[in-house]
């Protein structure tokens, strides 16, 4: 059960992030599947990843921060092309297989790896919701009601945005270092998209809650695989 | 109107001239650029912005190739927009976008007596390559004055209305769910078409069909081509050169280019943005 | 119109590039290779025993050869385009491909240039093609019979006496007829049948699976999953400490450098040749050079079969009109000598043509057959 | 002409309009009174953007209390918001066009409300005057019996004002309608009768305004 909470941390964290870059951000962020990839790639290094995680999202940022959805949205799937291929370029091997360490808590077997991912994810969960429900997430809402609305309020909307998109960038680099299968490919990471992107839509009909409610699905849809599917 | 048809006319004249090859690709490019005019009536003139229009195109393929007689219902599946446009404007891309990922997870299981699934079908019709051009091209020719013609007119107007201000629509006697069928529905009969084209070109049909490659082309075609009825086909031919036509010649970096393509299109201001 | 402008520049350019074809004494042979997408990584390997064969059929045979790569991506259609190109760049023949549909649209396409194709990996039905009139399409890779054959050969060696099934969804059709197989002609008791779905929509969906297996107490798990989610299966069987041995169709699971990393106990897996094995005189410098030349262990089923649909069509268009030389001749290739029935698929089961099977137990690797 | 029977509208608990009972003929009224005192949400009943929680409204003796707001427009009552509802992204001479679906009467139209300059311009270029004026205009185009305006003065400049003032006189003689506004003495001499709308009730009717 323990190794099904960590996967549902580490996807609703994923789901977030693509909810927070099309509320927020106003862009359907398809390069974090490559962001991710590259996170597993660099496994060895989550501190690169991270860097580079937020690198791209910044690049991101700065190149669609004047165009609307649509636009902004194929460039990030122009990126997520470029990412993955330059990594299928620069790592030409079949598979990598990482060497996975097992953790034993409360005699079940959990991967190592796997557990500190789980961490982070809840984490940063936690800082975000103790965020959501303090008074500074009104700018959050405001930014995603409107960003002219935001402007008139005294929000810098261009910082914000930047902010968000460095910084799901980064976190999904990280947590994707940290939560691999211990073999990588290079269509991990849009596999980790997709099935985010499912929880995300589902979760944005509820607009404001959709946050909390991202979470409760990945739990949800999670452990309904282990039980019924 | 004749210039804006003349330019896709001659563009069509040039393929043959180039050998089978180049034909072929074309043959991909026009096909897909109907599903992309398909895509631009819900997307330009009724506001409805479609991941899903991998649908239709892979449901009329489909059955094309279990039962060419019945390919006359594809069309029927309009009804799914019409359903997921219940969620509305601001959900309608992902609603889509989910169900086309789910079609496409649920077209493997699809096997008629040990046939099918993964595999997919192989389509009993077949026509050599130039009989099936000359049909795309004058499809896709008749179907970009029809729409042209469509949103000057009278209900092509109104749609255009319904999709600015649904209670002003309301407010002036237009019923908006109306106009919403009409649309989805002439988009779904223009995506089918286009699918069984494809189907006919490549006489097979797998589940690829439904894979978001096909979901998003008339998305990526119509944004890097200005986004008009007219010049949709140069983004077509564009996107299926690159990630076809240079396989062979540098197998590696040909996807690279297509995404540096992609990211100048998107960020590339145009003379009059729409 | 500053964008149509530049469009037309690069239509401009891609055509250029695409019609260019140079003209030199040699035996050209396409090779089409997934080097984007899903099956990407199964390119590499590919790739790497293209270029080997080529290699060798000059120092070995003595044939000019050159190979032509095409990146035919995961869809058929993106196959197709590969496959045309490939022909117009006047190649003898083509070999390779991936996937099920990606074959199926190749074997077409084949009897639409009359252009030899032979495939390499795939298990589709190429036979119905070739009964319906195709005689363009071989197949020098395992017909579907052939693997449910591997699969119960194993069971009687290891004389198991139940096994249960795990079948991946995605290859639902390629896994039914294997299992089909197995149960209509193995001794062994059947404990059951578990299927997982693709890591896309249901990440965790293959423990389920996992756990249904130990609980059948089956001794052999038989695992229809060739690509790397049947990693995450072993490990997590592992972490389960489950019993059984657990026979893979080969694939991810049948890398040697893979299951050294893995650390798991008594994974079994076909292969169409293993390193050690001396099936003919090319199978030793196969392994031997592959190791030199890329610094990894050779992949030893879409690799190996790939060089040895090279090194077939080299001798077959070396003597002669390719089809026929095909039809009648027999070619030596690294996993055995192959030659093609009436439905020019290569007569796996022969005497000089048989899969290999190994067990990797206590960090090392051992060959069963 | 109009008959509405013990109207009541709730949202949820809170009370906007309570046992309306009125009875119009032809001719100008206006509803007066302050703030959320139910006047915009009496016209969205009758135009049938809302639903009454209970009563009926017949329109020339018609049971119009369950008609879809497309539907009542077409049996001749059309109303122009406070906040103008027009199609953005549409030229002047389509909105108007789309309303009255007749080429020559939209440049009638145009001059009566004096929209000949920027027929061509799209919505978002015209002022709020003239913004207003369009949306007037395009519930006039449809040529109703009864004609709803909701606050037309609101957030309009003088000179807009006076425009729209001489419009309604012109129309006067040959139009019906239902002004609601929180300034009724600018209709002195227009409407016919005033109606004070005090917390969903109608608290008085005056033949002149206060």
């Amino acid at each position: 059960m323990i190794s099904e909470f960590l996967a549902a941390s580490f996807f609703s964290v994923f789901a977030i992030s693509v909810l927070l870059c099309y509320r927020a951000g106003k862009i359907l962020n398809l390069s974090l599947s490559s962001i991710s990839t590259l996170g597993a790639y660099l496994h060895f290094n989550p501190f690169l990843a991270t860097l580079l995680g937020i690198f791209a999202g910044f690049l991101l940022h700065e190149s669609t921060k004047k165009l609307e959805i649509a636009r902004a949205t194929i460039f990030s799937l122009g990126l997520a092309i470029a990412i993955e291929e330059i990594l299928r370029i620069i790592f030409k091997k079949e598979y990598i297989i990482t060497h996975v360490q097992i953790l034993e808590l409360f005699g079940e077997n959990v991967i190592w790896n796997h557990f500190i991912a789980g961490i982070i994810s809840i984490s940063f969960l936690f800082l975000f919701f103790s965020f959501l429900f303090s008074k500074k997430s009104k700018t959050l809402k405001i930014v995603e009601e409107d960003y002219e609305l935001a402007e008139i309020y005294g929000i810098k909307t261009e910082r914000a945005r930047k902010i968000i998109l460095s910084f799901t960038g980064g976190l999904i680099a990280l947590i994707s270092s940290f939560y691999n299968q211990g073999i990588i490919y290079p269509t991990i990471g849009w596999q980790n998209l997709i099935f985010a992107t499912v929880i995300a839509t589902v979760a944005n009909v509820f607009k404001e809650k959709s946050y909390l409610f991202a979470i409760i699905f990945a739990v949800v849809i999670i452990c309904l695989q282990k039980f019924f599917l | 109107m004749l210039a804006k048809v003349l330019p896709v006319i001659l563009l069509f004249f040039i393929p043959p001239f180039l050998g089978n090859y180049v034909l072929f690709l074309s043959l991909i490019a026009i096909n897909l650029g109907i599903l992309t005019l398909s895509w631009q009536l819900m997307e330009k003139d009724s506001g409805w912005i479609s991941f899903g229009q991998s649908i239709p195109f892979g449901i009329s393929a489909y059955i094309l190739a279990i039962n060419p007689y019945l390919t006359f219902l594809a069309p029927v599946n309009f009804l799914i927009f019409l359903f997921l446009s219940v969620f509305g404007k601001s959900l309608f891309p992902f609603a889509t976008f989910i169900t086309s990922i789910a079609t496409w997870q649920a077209s493997n299981y699809l096997t008629i007596n040990g046939k099918g699934g993964e595999e997919g079908f192989s389509v009993a019709l077949q026509l050599p390559s130039e009989k099936i051009y000359l049909a795309s091209a004058t499809i896709f020719i008749v179907f970009l004055i029809l729409l042209e013609v469509l949103s000057k007119s009278k209900i092509g107007l109104k749609i255009k209305a319904v999709r600015d201000n649904e209670i002003a629509a309301k407010s002036i006697g237009l019923d908006p769910i109306k106009y919403r069928m009409f649309a989805f529905f002439i988009s779904s009969v223009i995506a089918s078409i286009s699918g069984i084209l494809h189907a006919i070109t490549f006489s097979h049909v797998s589940p690829s069909v439904f894979s978001p490659f096909y979901a998003l082309f008339p998305f990526v075609a119509s944004t890097i081509s200005y986004g008009k009825y007219y010049t949709c086909i140069f983004g077509s031919f564009l996107v299926v050169f690159l990630t076809h036509a240079l396989t062979a010649i540098f197998p590696e970096a040909h996807y690279i280019l297509y995404s540096v393509v992609l990211m100048f299109f998107a960020v590339m201001k145009y003379a009059k943005d729409s | 119109m500053r964008w149509f402008l530049l469009f037309l520049t690069i239509l401009a350019v891609i055509l250029f590039l695409g019609c260019t074809a140079e003209e030199k004494k040699e035996v050209k042979i396409g090779v089409l290779i997934p080097k984007t997408g899903e099956f990407s990584s199964a390119g590499v390997v590919m790739e790497n025993a293209a270029k080997l064969a080529e290699k060798h059929a000059k120092e070995i045979f003595g044939i000019n050869v050159k190979i032509i790569i095409a990146d035919c991506g995961d869809k058929p259609e993106t196959t197709k385009a590969a496959f045309m190109s490939l022909s117009q760049q006047g190649v003898v023949a083509v070999v390779g491909a991936y996937s099920s549909p990606q074959s199926l649209i190749a074997a077409d396409t084949a009897k639409e240039l009359k252009l030899v194709y032979i495939a390499s990996v795939a298990s589709a039905d190429l036979e119905g093609k070739v009964k319906e009139g195709n005689r363009y399409v071989f197949r020098n890779a395992y017909n579907t019979t052939y693997w449910g054959v591997l699969a119960t050969e194993f069971l009687e060696i290891s004389n198991a006496s139940s096994y249960y099934l795990i079948g991946f969804d995605p290859l639902r059709t390629f896994n039914a007829a294997l299992f089909n197989y197995v149960k209509n002609n193995t001794k062994a008791e059947f404990k059951g049948e578990a299927w997982y779905k693709s890591p896309s929509i249901a990440p965790e969906d293959y423990k389920k699976a996992v756990a249904s297996a130990i609980a059948s107490g089956a001794e052999v798990v038989i695992l229809g999953d060739p690509g790397p989610t049947s990693v995450s299966v072993v490990r997590e069987f592992a972490m389960r400490s489950g019993k059984a041995t657990i026979y893979s169709v080969g694939g991810t699971l049948a890398l040697p450098y893979v299951l050294k990393n893995l650390s798991v106990n008594n994974v079994a897996f076909q292969a169409a040749a293993m390193e050690g094995q001396e099936k003919t005189n090319l199978t030793k410098r196969y392994f031997e050079d592959y190791r030199s030349i890329f610094k990894e262990d050779a992949n030893n089923y879409a690799g190996i079969l790939t060089y040895d649909a090279i090194m077939i069509v080299a001798q077959a268009a070396s003597k002669g009109d390719p089809v026929e030389q095909l039809e009648k001749g027999s070619f030596i290739g690294a996993a055995g000598i192959y030659s093609f029935d009436e439905n020019h698929q290569a007569k796996w089961g022969s005497e000089k043509l048989k899969g290999s099977l190994g067990i990797f137990r206590d960090g090392k690797i051992e060959i069963l057959r | 002409m109009l008959k509405i029977v013990n109207l009541s509208k709730f949202y949820g608990k809170l009370l906007v309009l309570r046992n309306i009972n009125l009875e119009l003929d032809d001719g100008i009224y206006c509803f007066f009174g302050p703030n959320g005192s139910g006047k915009t949400t009496l016209l969205k009943i009758i135009s049938g953007f809302e639903k009454p929680s209970s009563g009926r409204i017949f329109f020339n003796g018609k049971d119009i209390t369950k008609m879809k707001p497309e539907k009542i427009v077409k049996i001749g009552i059309s109303i122009a918001f406070q906040l103008p509802r027009v199609f953005w992204n549409l030229s002047v001479e389509q909105n108007i066009f789309l309303a009255c679906m007749d080429k020559e009467k939209v440049y009638s139209i145009a001059e009566l409300f004096k929209l000949k300059k920027e027929l061509q311009n799209i919505p978002r270029k015209l002022s709020q005057g003239k913004l207003k004026l369009l949306q007037v205009s395009m519930a006039y185009a449809r040529n109703p019996r009864l004609l709803l305006l909701d606050e037309p003065f609101a957030g309009l400049d003088v000179e807009s004002v006076e425009q729209l003032l001489d419009i309604l006189r012109n129309l006067k003689q040959h139009k019906s309608m239902i002004i609601t506004s929180h300034r009724p003495k600018l209709l002195r001499g227009i409407a016919k009768k005033f109606f004070e709308l005090k917390g969903g009730v109608i608290a008085g009717s005056k033949e002149n305004p206060p």
